[in-house]
């Protein structure tokens, strides 16, 4: 079977264990609201200055989606070991480490669509660039923050001792998303200048270390 | 153990599993202190051994999971474990099943990572260990013994040619152990290679060729009646 | 008993056709709102009504808690289902309201502000019970009811002083309520709560009758006896 | 069951554990089916039956950890679970042990939750159960019948009345096993009331005074040897 | 033995087990300082935009990490099922309630002293008013969104897709301490108002849920 199958059967899986009913998504949509709701009632969002962080506003709130999300991605296989039932198959590595990412992105993804109408309404956002580049940034940075995330989610289950070092790891390694992310989205509600170098530095950020996740993650995977 | 002039089929006649000088260590302490013995295919062993005796981690370098130190394993006549994973079967201690999903739910999954696309044969390997392929109850609520069974389901599900079994009739009920058994020494008999772990040994005395021994990391001998040695 | 369920379901039909007659016709029409003030007989009965029940909700959850009496159980469940409905009720016709009059939406006013949040409160509420996987959810939606009673007052507390600080654009009501307003406000508050009354009945018959046929199957084993064969 | 007539002491005339009618169900399923039963002090119960029998579930009602939805659980005389909880010990299929943590520390954290000071205790218990105080190995790390036997130790820590074992034996080697049977008798011998889970019985052959059979969620017979029904 | 006295044993093993993986106050931090550097990415301080802001910038920061350690509180406890060992010994349920609840709060004080200078660094701020009132603010918000944090998380493991339910829970009851912490803070960093009224808001809040989880938490514990 290729991997390409294989991501989709784990993915459906997952999806699955995730979203036994309508429940996940009802769960999603309250929480993308309680999100919004904090925010307001911590940055009015009558006060201009809140408009102004609104960029920086809408992607911490979708940093604490992602983190959710992340710190459970490997929880259900590392309970009864199932991880070892994986590693005794001939599946290939990457299609589990791909399948994970992508129910990451989607989870993430669902949550920022839930939350993007709710922040337009409290914040009374439009954005005065390009609107379309907004999804382009949206899924980029996305998943900037999932590969990575899941990948060293992946390591902090297996290494035991070097565990201190992996905010300071991923950390530093994260920043250049993080700017991109936040410049785009800025640059696009303003208007005032060009989205287009920061796009393209995400796009390379995404390229590079979905290549590295790859590379390394059956190395990762096999260390015990 | 038997001369190698035992030519049945070309497979019999050199060994299936190979193991030399194994050595595993945990930081201070070796739970593999040079393991050394080669198996035969179409037999069925028991491995036997105090608590702590390094059995489960024996069985894990043979499946792959755990890298020794030192030595060698040699499965199907190549080291590159990889390669012949297809053709393994492990059952764990712990279940390697999702709890959330039902039985027919977990085998449908694993058999993907097989390229197993037939749903019959997971229903036929649930049944083989006597659950039922429609109970929709999720795993996680089964109780400890009919988790057991679903485990050795798993193991079942790629046919494999070598079966490696930790502790499968630990929690199951007589009955059912004796019908593990049973479907143990058919499996045999059909041409697998067969390794359990085991701490009930009383219940393969019939059953398996060869008892294995081990003691504090070691393989200390290898006994094809269990008699002489449980009288120690 | 059985005889007073059809007797108030055909009171609550009277009631509710009566009630928008009255809403659409007989009241007068506001001097400066016009027609859509009209919106107004629905929109206050469903708040005191939302409340009446979330007070309910409270109520059988101590109950329940002292008592562990299922009946209590299933109250607190309906009351909190059906005050969710109003409530919903309560934040769509606001808004609707609010737009032609107040010219935006939404905002964050003492009262609009705890209606939200008391309406988040029991949301959650719903979906712990939803969620909950033990054979202990009415304990646990019961705990999870009382905490949200008692964060109500600091809720208040603390949108009141926030609103003192930062004084919203606009509020309407205050002043007198014309009598002839407020009869047809009170006509439509009691249909409203016949029909919650009425709502709540059917939903604890259907939810008894649901727990004793699951328990009466799981003791006869109607689906399976055992799991292994 | 003795008759009541049995004058040895106050505590042996009126039964120590006695339970009436209990159900408990799991959703759609009942896992115990009305059970009712007394035991008496200073015995020692083996409850035997299938998987799925309901024998957990009983487990854990009698150590307060099910909320049976009929039904009475009475120990001690109370039908008050919690005020007798320090003279009741517990051991489940998991261990019950924090896995990060070395033997020692474990129990030295359950004794305080126990208001027992004394890390002697400890040690002693650990010793009880063949296993060495000193090991600084973090309980992750045991091996599976190491891991059974620590799990025995915290149990016993309290010095209970009553003891709920269920399936100390599984996972545990022979040798280990007997020991262990034997500890428990001395145990009964001194008094304490002991029920064990398992699906070893030929091992408690000779130590219990009373063979329990479930069935189905329900006790359908209790025996004093274990022939007659075995043959089953 | 005392109460205390076992919840001083509780809090020392966890403190001792935290210490040696590290887990929770790993993401925590990562967390934290990525949204640090997210809003200094996005938004250039002048200082008295900064000002009118930080308080609830703070505070969401503080309260999304919140969330991540939380959910981790009772994880090693539901591993082994360890506390079935708890519920059959005759400690007090208050006892485990109140080590958790102190544990997270030394874990999200800690967090917060390394964040606080962060902050100050980055947004260069200044107290205008009575600068002595704010770790008596932080003090009391913290322990406002630990102690129903603890006390939710506890609840939240009996559900399914436990991860999400915790801030579902959580948020909206949290949402009046929410509201008086930011505006406590904003008030002392801009002194343009008392914060007065506001500490007193936040101190009842923690006496009635203090006072609730206390007196409710058997009965959570006992659910099975
Ligand atoms: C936007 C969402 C709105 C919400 C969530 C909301 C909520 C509520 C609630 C909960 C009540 C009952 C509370 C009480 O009686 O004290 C109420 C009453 C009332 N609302 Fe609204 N409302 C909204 C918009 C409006 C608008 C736009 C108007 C008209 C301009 C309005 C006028 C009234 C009046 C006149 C009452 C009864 C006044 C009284 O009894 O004190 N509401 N509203
Ligand atoms: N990850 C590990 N780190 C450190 N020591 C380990 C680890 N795994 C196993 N050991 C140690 O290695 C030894 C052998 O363990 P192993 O699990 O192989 O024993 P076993 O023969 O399977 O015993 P049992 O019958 O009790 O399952 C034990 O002393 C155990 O404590
Ligand atoms: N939490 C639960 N939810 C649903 N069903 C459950 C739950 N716990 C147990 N059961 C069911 O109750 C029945 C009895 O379970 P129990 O664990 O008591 O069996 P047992 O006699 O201990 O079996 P074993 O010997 O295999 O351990 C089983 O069919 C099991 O699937
Ligand atoms: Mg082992
Ligand atoms: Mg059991």
């Amino acid at each position: 079977m290729t991997t390409s199958s294989l991501t989709r059967a784990t993915l459906a899986k997952d999806l699955r264990l995730e979203w036994r009913s309508k429940d996940a998504i009802n769960s999603m949509l309250f929480f993308a609201l309680l999100v919004v709701v904090i925010f307001s009632f911590s940055f009015n969002p009558t006060a201009e200055e809140s408009r102004q962080i609104a960029g920086g506003l809408v992607w911490v709130a979708f940093l604490f989606a992602a983190v959710v999300a992340l710190n459970q991605t490997w929880a259900r296989e590392l309970r009864n070991q199932v991880l070892d039932a994986y590693r005794v198959s001939p599946a290939p590595a990457n299609s589990l480490f791909l399948a994970k990412a992508f129910g990451n992105f989607i989870f993430v993804a669902v949550l920022e669509a839930l939350m993007t109408p709710l922040f337009i309404v409290f914040y009374n956002l439009r954005a005065l660039g390009p609107t379309w580049q907004l999804p382009v940034v949206a899924a980029l940075g996305t998943w900037a923050l999932v590969v990575n995330g899941t990948f060293f989610a992946a390591m902090s289950i297996r290494t035991r001792s070097r565990e201190i070092m992996l905010p300071l790891l991923l950390f530093p390694i994260s920043i250049p998303a993080v700017l991109a992310m936040v410049e785009a989205t800025s640059a696009i509600l303003s208007g005032e200048y060009s989205a287009r170098p920061w796009i393209a530095l995400l796009a390379t950020y995404d390229v590079v270390f979905t290549t590295g996740c790859l590379l390394l993650f059956e190395t990762v995977l096999d260390a015990e | 153990m038997p001369p190698a002039s035992h030519t049945e089929s070309a497979a019999n006649v050199a060994p299936i599993v190979v193991v030399t000088d194994l050595i595993k260590q945990f930081g201070r302490f070796a739970a593999l202190r040079g393991v050394s013995a080669s198996f035969d295919a179409g037999r069925l062993y028991a491995i036997l051994g105090d608590n702590g005796a390094g059995k489960t981690t024996l069985l894990r370098s043979l499946a792959g999971l755990t890298r020794p130190n030192r030595g060698t394993v040699s499965m199907l006549g190549t080291s590159d474990l990889r390669s012949v994973c297809h053709q393994v079967g492990y059952m764990a201690h712990p279940s390697l099943l999702y709890d959330e999903m039902s039985g027919m739910e977990n085998l449908r999954y694993f058999a993907r990572l097989y390229s197993i696309e037939d749903n019959e044969r997971c229903a036929s390997v649930i049944r083989a260990v006597a659950l039922d392929p429609e109970l929709a109850r999720p795993v996680g609520q089964y109780s400890q013994g009919m988790r057991q069974r679903m485990s050795l389901a798993r193991a079942l599900l790629n046919d494999p040619k070598i079966l490696l079994l930790d502790e499968p009739f630990s929690n199951v009920d007589v009955r059912s152990a004796r019908e593990m058994v049973g479907l143990l020494a058919k499996m045999r008999d059909a041409g697998k290679t067969i390794f359990v772990v085991t701490h009930q040994a009383a219940l393969l005395e019939g059953a398996a060729d060869e008892f294995v021994w081990m003691e504090a990391g070691k393989i200390v001998s290898r006994t094809s009646s269990l008699q002489p040695v449980e009288a120690r | 008993m059985k005889r007073a369920f059809p007797i108030l379901a055909v009171l609550t039909a009277v009631l509710l056709s009566y009630a928008l007659y009255q809403a659409l016709e007989v009241a007068p029409t506001e001097a400066t709102m016009g027609d859509v003030q009209r919106i107004f007989y629905y929109h206050v009965p469903s708040a005191w009504t939302a409340f009446l029940l979330f007070l309910t909700n409270f109520v059988a959850s101590v109950v329940y808690l002292i008592r562990r009496n299922t009946k209590a159980d299933i109250v607190a469940l309906v009351s909190a289902e059906v005050g969710v409905v109003f409530c919903t009720v309560v934040l769509v016709t606001g808004p609707i309201w609010a737009r032609p009059v107040w010219g935006i939406w939404w905002t964050w006013d003492l009262r609009l502000t705890l209606t939200l949040v008391l309406w988040l409160i029991y949301v959650s509420y719903l979906m712990l019970r939803r969620f909950s996987s033990s054979g202990q959810t009415p304990l646990m939606a019961a705990v999870l009811a009382v905490f949200g009673a008692l964060d109500v007052p600091l809720v208040y507390f603390s949108i009141w002083y926030f609103r003192t600080q930062h004084p919203s654009p606009v509020i309407g009501g205050g002043g007198s309520l014309d009598p002839r307003m407020g009869r047809v406000l009170l006509i439509n508050w009691a249909a409203f709560l016949c029909f919650a009354v009425l709502v709540c009945w059917s939903r604890y018959r259907v939810e008894r009758l649901q727990r004793e046929v699951e328990e009466t199957q799981a003791l006869e084993g109607l689906l399976e006896s055992r799991g292994a064969r």
